[in-house]
């Protein structure tokens, strides 16, 4: 277990859920990518902490700050589905495209 | 002193002139007005000779290290005596001669040509030299185009305009190298400059010069210049305007001759002149352009004399020549006026108007240079001059002198010839004021005669700084027979009744058209400066639009070939920099011969069309922005890499 | 005493703005009223302007943003004076000049003011960002006015305009900005730049000169850049014309004095020659193109293209060289700066011609007209005397400049100043030809009862056509002020 | 460990409490009076405004909060900047969300989002920037799709959410690689461990950083939300939501990039490049608009790309701060003047509305008028201040290309702003009616026109703190 | 804690971290993507108790337990097709979502490898837990300050979009830009809608 390994596993988490949010239409499988994303940027800085900053604690702090961010994220993105979809019954980017240009 | 020279007629002038704006009734009547310009013309004279006596000079700092000079020089005095002497009875005519609507204009503007030319006379420097050149040009304008209801009048008009100025630009490159060798514009100064300036100014005055004294190339404008009333032409062939030329190699000559070629090209020039405009003025059937013709050739007899080294002789033969050549447009305006025509064809009034005729005969025979007239003793001088650089010359000038012979006695048998027999309805009697302009002028001619008496002529020519020519007896016979000849040919024509036709042969066709010259000056000139101008104004506005047009066109097919293969939304982003990149292949490619508004015009519809791209990558879909901002990743990384 | 000078017209400009409610006839007697405030106070300062005193005079300076070393710096030397003289004196003439104001006259004469300050403010400040402002602001008030008081096509002719010189004056601004942190500490302090030539022998001079002289280039315009021009010019009412040919374009050759002569003068004797070059082409190109048009007021407006040709080949000529022929050198620069003042009052007070023209027949085309001579005198008086001076001719104050521009040029560049030469032949050409067809012949029946010019636009004309003969004829006032700036420029 | 000098933070306490009590007082008036509401953020926003100019003049400059926080002019002038442009959107909102049930939070919204801003504005930490990008950007999409029965609104709420959501993502990848390569998170620190770092690591945590920022900044790639947004959401929310966050984003950019080593990790070229093409995009996708508010919004693009040019110049050029910074106030003055022109007529936004406006409402047409020449950098105007500093810098900087790109791209947007200038001017249209929303948004409109103005004349006062700004550590 | 089993423990973590990771999006289940998801999140919960990090991975394990769940229960309740009862795929844009995601992944994991990382072991491998508390409860305590505002934010901005009754009665009636004409009849917003044929988003 060395920090490369738990940093190509943390690429290969964040590369699958940029995936998922490129080709994903639905709202929240698009959400599910940021936090599948989030979830390698975690094991990423816990990575690093753990063996390039010789345990820095600002290291943890950054991984909860992370979690933080795609906490709210959800929060708010579910809440904006909601308007979204009780407003227009849309439920896909396809479904959210008026304005353009 | 001196300022007044041109001041005084100037300001008479305009005040004629603005007389026209009065009411009618507070309008003075033409007769009044003749009277107060002779007068004023006679005033002139006074001061003119006040001036000569007094030998006063000024001189006027313009500011940016520029200063003007007025000073006479012995060439000067004679011109400055001479020009308001034959102006007076010239204006006197005109007024009763060209009554009518704008007489006020008319004499003005004569006034204002006198002024222009005293002003020309009395410089001592290039810059006032060029000043009044250009002003008497403007004058003339202004009296060729007098009765402008006429389109085509302003036209010729116009015509003399250019064909002077194009002679003026000589005198601006003179002023240039002077200032710029000696930084000084006075005649004063010429001595000093180097070399290749002298040359420089002497080719500027000498084109200048030619221009103006209607020499060949430019004879022709002399011809266009009849279109104007006949006193403009008597002052304008006389004393002024043709004059200029002439006058200003006679008092630059001094300065000039160094250069060495300066005589040889005079000669040339003067000689060519003399002998084509001889043959045209002898073919002519307008009398007025006959007339004009033998300027020409008068004046080339004068360039000849100045080339020889004879400036002095020159001016003799301009004074005698200015009044009986006015005094001959004169009385031939009396013919035109009786007949309703200037061809001489119509004419033969001698019968009718046996004093007018009379008198016309005194120029007539002035003109054909018959002792012991002044004009006889000038031009065998000038014989005698031109010998001195070459027994060719010589000969060519009483060549010259036999052709002026046989135009003059033709002009004379065609227009006051005839017996008078038949009844015969006169359009237009003249005046008695008419009579005495032409008597005035035709007994200044008669007293120049006095000239044959030796001790005076040799008088009069070192009077004017010069010495006189030695002349040979053989000169003398040769270029009196040629006379004798030139008359009695002229009478044997006219006596077989050809005469009046002979400009319908080939040969006289030719001679007609000066040789050619007028085309040449079309052709060579005009034309090209139409054509080239109309072609230009179209290629500045077609260059706009087109330029436009094209890159607009070129843009939208290239978008439309790349919207069709665009399938996937999100190569709109490749799709945008493809184009830009066609269309702005298109405008390179379309640069070079389109101009540069093409850029202008073609990058707007550019931008036009990108503006349509940067829209069309956003489509208004999400995923499509995740991909926009993955692609900005990549493109910043390169950037990153590339710039580090 | 110059900023009251900027001052006054600006805030009648305002007033104007935001007090609605005015008869037109007041409004135009106020404005008027206010445009001669300037003229008054330009008189002023030449009376106290010491000929032998230091090269600028009148000087104020306050700071405005003095970490980057921009102020409000005011001062003239002769050769801004005279420029400043004739904008005061023309918009005097334009404002009091009628013209259909479509019932906005407020508007009208308050962007009219607004440009006068403007214009007087771009030629007495010393400082190069404030020259830029001004430059600038004029392209605004410009685009109002022929957009809104223009003819049919005017709103695509003034977007062509605003586009084509704000591309030039920001050109223009990069220059500046070079010039200025080539100082230390950065300033734009015109005196300090000229004294300290900063970019002398650096390197990048060469492509600073080209952003300058490209900005300037399209205002002045020489060609290739003229392109706007004739397209501003026909769409513009003749008011417009008359400022924008009488006073914008002088910013340009202005500016090429200011700054390529003045501040970089090395880097620019350098590149002289091919400006001459240029300005030759623009002579020759200007006069035949507009021989070549067939719309009154498009053949004028070529003409200013050559005419400003001049006024480029003299200044060229003055930048030369660094040194030698100084009295020649300026001789050109005056003639290059009396042809800005000549060219504002003749090509000024022609295009008002136009106007009035414009007013009574709504026609430009030359082939429409003929003979008017007999109808309306006044105005064909005034056209020959305008088109004359615009020829060059002797004793009117056109003359007074081409002559001095070619005579001081010969020292420098013979070759060029004999071709520019031909440039006046084909000026004389082309007036002559433009007054026969209009004005002599036979009548056309189309034009039977025009009304000739009334008193209003006499006095105007009289006014700016005596200052065209008085100056014509009696130069030695103006050619002292001039002549003391341009000695000092060329070092002579 | 001592207790934290929380008087630092004393704006920001203000605007915090300020925002419960606006909550409270919205939970407890009745509909009609929820205008309330609106003066209780403004006391809040007052208060803040005097604590942060004093904080501004009294303190010296410094690194507080144990190194999370910088209290520096750089703070200071963008922080006060961002109350002026919240009070204007306060005192427009009322009348336009007078319909809304849920009138009140839209004042916590706006002023919490202002704390966001400042946050992200004075953060010397990588964690705290992230926090404080959350915070701004949860209350922009809140602001964005605050209309709920709008189909536009919630639209542009929800892309704003999922741009800002892969963005934000871009942001902590870059962050992590920074602490991995530094070992620390505060700015200090980083720019102190990564002296030795190769472009392996440098090359994309800058890429990933700038990225995640442009995003605030509103520049590309991450621009994509705000035409939207601008062209979507409710007319004062765009007001607010097309300047604040900007504001805080810059400064972070110029922060990191501050921080750097710009040789290895060439972020300096990297910035160069997105600063043209975000101009240059900007401008070309304005042209055609015919919809003022889009236009507007593509507009404030092009803007994010000249206020990029001074963060490229970071570090070469003393002037480039003072540049941004005095840019940044420019623009939000010239922005804010028209959005607010925009609101005040009751968002009025379709082109073809517009045309004679200037005969029916003047004093209007004027104030958009010089909002637009101010864009456009048209002295004596702000944004010509704003551009004339930020071409120095460039210049300065030795980038004169950009300088160039920006000159350019300057020519194509005035085909645009004039479009709007002429459609007003337009003599032969008179609408017959154009309705107001009310007093108070006219004077808010009002307002942003002085400060179009005053910036333009006033630049040395924003210029002189500036330029002894740094941008600490 | 080190040594092989430590190795082979968190290769299997990893891969099924990936493994589940990848199955969120290939599943026609949204309800199963969730439970997938929350796989993932659990493994990358466990690596982190082996890198010693053990509060972090505690965390994580709950707070994803109850935020997936929440998850699931927000899918049955609003998205379309709970339960993956009819099978579907709902994708656009594969080729480039493909390309991109490999080449982040690929790209990350490039700098990975090539960067010459700092290596600093860990000082104090006992007491991770109190150093974060003293961090959190120290030097970091205004993150955490806030970090709370943001919450407050977006609980006071989430119940504002949300929540169908408000104070007033029905949340959204009202919401909506003021007309241009107030005295003019009003427009129902439908009518304003531009037609769904205007944009052309297909699928790419």
């Amino acid at each position: 277990m060395t920090l490369v390994a738990v940093l190509v596993v943390a690429a290969a988490l964040i590369g699958v859920g940029v995936w998922g949010v490129l080709s994903q239409q639905s709202f929240v499988m698009v959400m599910m990518g940021f936090e599948l994303a989030l979830n390698g940027v975690m094991l990423a800085a816990a990575g690093a902490w753990r063996f390039a900053a010789g345990g820095e604690p600002k290291g943890q702090v950054l991984v909860i700050v992370a979690l933080f961010v795609m906490a709210i994220e959800a929060a708010i993105g579910f809440a904006l589905v909601v308007a979204v979809y009780r407003r227009r019954q849309a439920d896909t980017t396809e479904g959210i495209a008026t304005m353009e240009r | 002193m001196i300022a007044l020279l041109p001041l005084l007629p100037a300001v008479l002038g305009v005040a004629t002139w603005a007389s026209d704006a009065l009411p009618s009734r507070r309008r003075p009547p033409p007769s009044a007005l003749g009277v107060a310009a002779t007068v004023g013309m006679l005033l002139t004279a006074a001061i003119a000779a006040l001036v000569v006596t007094r030998d006063s000079t000024a001189v006027a700092a313009l500011g940016a290290g520029l200063q003007v000079e007025l000073a006479l020089d012995p060439t000067a005095r004679v011109m400055a005596l001479l020009v308001p002497l034959v102006a007076a009875p010239v204006v006197g005519y005109a007024a009763v001669h060209e009554e009518g609507a704008g007489l006020p204009r008319l004499l003005g503007m004569l006034q204002l040509f006198v002024a222009a030319m005293l002003l020309l006379v009395a410089a001592a420097d290039l810059l006032l030299l060029l000043v009044g050149w250009e002003l008497v040009a403007a004058a003339s304008w202004g009296l060729i185009g007098w009765e402008w209801r006429d389109a085509s009048r302003p036209a010729r008009a116009a015509h003399a305009f250019h064909a002077t100025r194009a002679g003026t630009l000589g005198l601006f490159v003179a002023a240039g190298a002077l200032f710029a060798d000696t930084g000084s514009l006075a005649f004063s100064s010429v001595p000093d400059a180097g070399a290749g300036t002298l040359g420089v100014v002497a080719a500027g005055v000498v084109l200048a010069a030619v221009s103006k004294s209607g020499q060949v190339p430019f004879a022709p404008w002399l011809t266009s210049a009849m279109a104007g009333p006949t006193p403009a032409s008597a002052l304008l062939h006389s004393a002024t305007m043709v004059a200029a030329g002439a006058f200003a190699l006679a008092r630059l000559e001094p300065l000039l001759a160094p250069t060495g070629w300066f005589g040889p090209v005079l000669i040339g020039i003067g000689l060519t002149t003399a002998l084509a405009g001889g043959i045209v003025a002898a073919v002519r059937a307008d009398a007025k352009e006959v007339l004009a013709a033998s300027t020409s050739a008068q004046y080339g007899l004068m360039l000849v004399a100045i080339g020889a080294g004879h400036p002095a002789i020159a001016m003799l033969h301009l004074v005698v020549h200015a009044v009986f050549k006015s005094q001959l447009f004169l009385s031939t305006g009396i013919a035109i006026e009786a007949v309703g025509s200037r061809s001489l064809g119509r004419m033969r009034l001698g019968g009718h108007l046996p004093l007018a005729a009379w008198v016309a005969g005194i120029g007539a025979a002035a003109l054909a240079a018959v002792p012991p007239l002044g004009a006889g003793w000038t031009k065998e001088e000038v014989v005698a001059a031109g010998a001195a650089s070459g027994t060719v010359v010589a000969v060519l000038v009483a060549v010259a002198g036999g052709l002026s012979a046989y135009y003059a006695t033709r002009l004379q048998l065609l227009a006051w010839g005839g017996d008078g027999s038949g009844p015969r309805q006169l359009v237009r009697r003249p005046r008695r004021s008419e009579h005495a302009a032409t008597i005035a002028l035709a007994a200044a001619s008669l007293l120049a005669g006095l000239l044959w008496v030796p001790s005076l002529g040799e008088r009069a020519i070192t009077a004017l700084g010069g010495e006189p020519p030695t002349g040979h007896a053989w000169q003398v016979v040769l270029s009196l027979t040629l006379l004798a000849l030139g008359g009695y040919g002229a009478w044997v024509v006219q006596q077989r009744g050809r005469i009046a036709t002979v400009a319908s042969t080939d040969v006289g066709h030719v001679a007609d058209r000066w040789f050619g010259l007028r085309d040449l000056a079309r052709v060579a000139v005009a034309d090209p400066l139409h054509r080239s101008s109309a072609a230009l104004a179209r290629f500045d506005d077609r260059i706009v639009d087109r330029g436009v047009q094209l890159a607009a066109a070129a843009a939208e097919g290239a978008s439309r070939v790349l919207r069709r293969t665009a399938e996937v939304r999100v190569d709109a982003v490749v799709e945008a920099v493809a184009r830009a990149t066609t269309g702005l292949a298109t405008i390179g490619a379309g640069l070079a011969e389109r101009g540069v508004d093409a850029v202008v015009g073609g990058v707007a519809v550019l931008v036009e069309r990108a503006g349509d791209d940067a829209r069309r990558v956003q489509t208004g879909l999400v995923h499509h922005q995740f991909t926009v901002i993955a692609i900005g990743l990549a493109v910043a990384v390169a950037a990153a890499l590339v710039g580090r | 005493m110059l900023t009251t000078l900027v001052a006054v017209p600006l805030l009648g400009a305002i007033v104007l703005a935001v007090t609605p409610g005015w008869p037109d006839r007041l409004v135009k007697r106020a404005a008027v009223a206010v445009a001669a405030v300037p003229v008054v106070l330009v008189a002023v300062v030449v009376a106290g302007f010491e000929l032998d005193g230091p090269s600028f005079q009148f000087v104020v300076d306050v700071d405005w943003i003095p970490t980057l070393g921009v102020g409000w710096r005011v001062g003239v030397d002769g050769i801004s004076l005279a420029l400043v003289a004739v904008t005061a004196v023309l918009f005097l003439a334009v404002i009091a000049y009628p013209e259909d104001t479509r019932g906005m006259s407020r508007q009208y004469h308050g962007w009219l003011l607004f440009l006068e300050a403007v214009s007087l403010g771009l030629f007495v400040t010393l400082d190069l960002v404030v020259f830029y402002v001004f430059f600038d602001l004029s392209l605004v008030g410009m685009y109002f006015l022929v957009s809104r008081w223009g003819h049919q096509d005017a709103e695509r002719a003034a977007l062509k305009f605003f586009l084509y010189t704000l591309l030039g004056s920001l050109s223009l601004l990069l220059g500046i900005l070079a010039l200025g942190l080539a100082m230390d500490p950065i300033t734009f302090d015109m005196r300090a730049i000229i004294e300290a030539q900063p970019l002398a022998g650096a390197a990048a001079a060469g492509l600073v000169l080209l952003a300058v002289l490209v900005g300037l280039g399209i205002k002045t315009p020489v060609v290739p850049f003229h392109t706007w021009l004739p397209a501003a010019h026909v769409e513009a009412p003749a008011t417009g014309s008359a400022i924008l040919a009488g006073v914008l374009l002088k910013m340009g050759t202005y500016g090429l004095i200011r700054i390529p002569l003045e501040m970089m003068s090395e880097t620019f004797q350098r590149y002289a020659v091919w400006v001459a070059v240029v300005a030759v082409v623009s002579i020759l190109y200007g006069a035949l193109v507009a021989f070549g048009q067939d719309d009154l007021k498009r053949r004028i407006a070529y003409t200013s293209v050559n005419h400003m040709g001049y006024s480029v080949l003299g200044i060229a000529a003055a930048g030369g060289l660094l040194a030698g022929d100084e009295a020649a050198r300026a001789l050109a620069l005056t003639g290059a700066t009396v042809e800005m003042v000549a060219h504002g009052l003749i090509t000024g007070s022609l295009f008002l011609l136009t106007g009035s023209v414009w007013r009574r027949t709504q026609e430009y085309d030359l082939d429409a007209y003929g003979g008017l001579s007999s109808t309306v005198p006044a105005m064909t008086t005034a056209m020959v005397l305008a088109s004359f001076a615009s020829l060059g001719l002797p004793g009117l104050i056109g003359f007074v400049a081409e002559f001095q521009v070619f005579v001081g040029t010969f020292a420098v560049y013979p070759v060029l100043a004999a071709i520019g030469l031909l440039g006046i032949l084909v000026t004389a050409a082309l007036f002559l030809q433009l007054l026969q067809r209009m004005f002599f012949g036979e009548r056309t029946t189309r034009f039977e009862d025009l009304t000739d010019l009334d008193g209003t636009e006499r006095t105007v004309l009289v006014g700016l056509l005596g200052l065209v003969v008085v100056l014509g004829v009696a130069p030695r006032p103006m050619l002292d002020l001039v002549h003391q700036a341009t000695t000092l420029v060329t070092g002579g | 460990m001592s207790s934290l000098p929380l008087g630092h933070l004393a704006p920001q306490i203000a605007l915090v409490i300020g925002a419960v009590a606006t909550l409270l007082t919205a939970l407890f008036v009745s509909q009609e009076r929820q205008g309330r509401a609106a003066g209780v953020a403004l006391v809040s926003l007052a208060a803040a405004f005097v604590a942060q100019v004093v904080l501004l003049l009294r303190t010296e400059q410094m690194v507080t909060m144990r190194g999370l926080w910088a209290l520096d002019d750089t703070t200071g002038i963008v922080s006060i900047v961002v109350l002026l442009v919240t009070a204007v959107v306060v005192v427009q909102s009322p009348r336009w969300f007078a319909t809304d049930t849920r009138h009140g939070e839209v004042y916590v919204m706006l002023l919490l989002g202002a704390v966001g801003a400042t946050v992200v504005a004075a953060a010397t930490d990588l964690n705290e920037l992230v926090v404080g990008v959350t915070l701004s950007s949860v209350t922009g999409y809140v602001l964005a799709a605050f209309h709920r029965d709008d189909d536009r609104s919630v639209e542009a709420g929800m892309k704003y959410f999922l741009i800002g959501g892969l963005a934000n993502l871009a942001l902590l990848v870059g962050v992590v690689l920074l602490f991995t390569g530094a070992g620390t998170t505060q700015l200090a620190g980083v720019e102190a461990g990564l002296v030795d770092q190769g472009g392996w690591l440098l090359v994309p945590a800058a890429v990933l950083v700038v990225v995640g920022l442009a995003f605030k900044a509103g520049a590309v790639p991450a621009h994509g939300w705000l035409p939207d947004v601008a062209q979507g959401a409710p007319a004062p929310s765009a007001t607010f939501l097309t300047v604040v966050p900007k504001l805080g984003g810059f400064v972070a950019l110029a922060r990191i990039v501050d921080v750097l080593p710009d040789a290895a990790s060439g972020w300096r070229p990297m910035v160069a490049v997105l600063a043209v093409v975000t101009m240059t995009l900007g401008n070309l996708a304005a042209l055609p608009q015919t919809d003022v508010r889009r236009l507007l919004g593509w507009s404030s693009v092009a803007q994010s790309g000249y206020a990029l040019m001074a963060v490229a110049a970071i570090g070469r050029s003393e002037q480039a701060l003072p540049a941004l910074l005095l840019f940044l106030a420019a623009y939000a003055a010239g922005n804010v003047a028209c959005f607010s022109v925009v609101t005040a007529l009751r968002g009025r936004t379709d082109l073809e509305d517009w045309r004679g406006l200037a005969r029916r409402r003047p004093w209007l047409a004027t104030i958009m008028t010089l909002g637009l020449l101010s864009l456009l950098g048209l002295p004596p105007l702000a944004g010509f201040a704003g551009k004339l500093a930020l071409f120095t810098a460039t210049i300065d900087a030795g980038l004169a290309w950009v300088a160039v790109a920006a000159v350019l791209n300057t020519v194509v947007s005035l085909a645009y702003y004039v479009r709007i200038i002429a459609a007003m001017v337009a003599p032969e249209h008179v609408p017959e009616r154009v309705a107001l929303l009310g007093r108070a948004a006219v004077a808010g409109a009002v307002a942003a026109g002085l400060g179009v103005v005053a910036v333009g004349l006033g630049a040395a006062a924003v210029l002189g703190p500036a330029a002894g700004a740094e941008l600490l550590p | 804690m080190t040594g092989w089993p430590v190795d082979v423990a968190f290769w299997v973590l990893a891969v099924g971290a990936v493994w589940f990771g990848w199955r969120v999006f290939r599943t026609d289940s949204m309800v199963r993507a969730t439970f997938a998801l929350l796989v993932s999140f659990l493994d990358v919960g466990a690596i982190m108790v082996l890198l010693l990090a053990e509060y972090l991975g505690v965390a994580l394990f709950f707070m994803m337990a109850v935020e997936m769940t929440v998850m699931a229960i927000f899918m049955v309740a609003y998205m379309m097709n709970p339960a993956g009862l009819n099978p579907m795929q709902m994708v656009h844009q594969p080729r480039v979502a493909v390309v991109v995601g490999v080449l982040a992944a690929a790209g990350l994991a490039a700098v990975a490898w090539f960067a010459d990382l700092p290596s600093v072991a860990l000082v104090a491998p006992q007491d991770t837990i109190r150093e974060l508390g003293l961090e959190v409860m120290g030097e970091s305590m205004i993150l955490m300050q806030t970090a709370g505002i943001t919450l407050l934010a977006t609980m006071i901005g989430a119940v504002a979009l949300t929540a169908a009754h408000g104070r007033f009665g029905e949340a959204t009636s009202g919401s909506r830009p003021p007309r241009l004409d107030p005295d003019a009849e009003p427009v129902e917003q439908e009518m304003a809608r531009p037609d769904p044929h205007a944009h052309h988003g297909g699928h790419g």
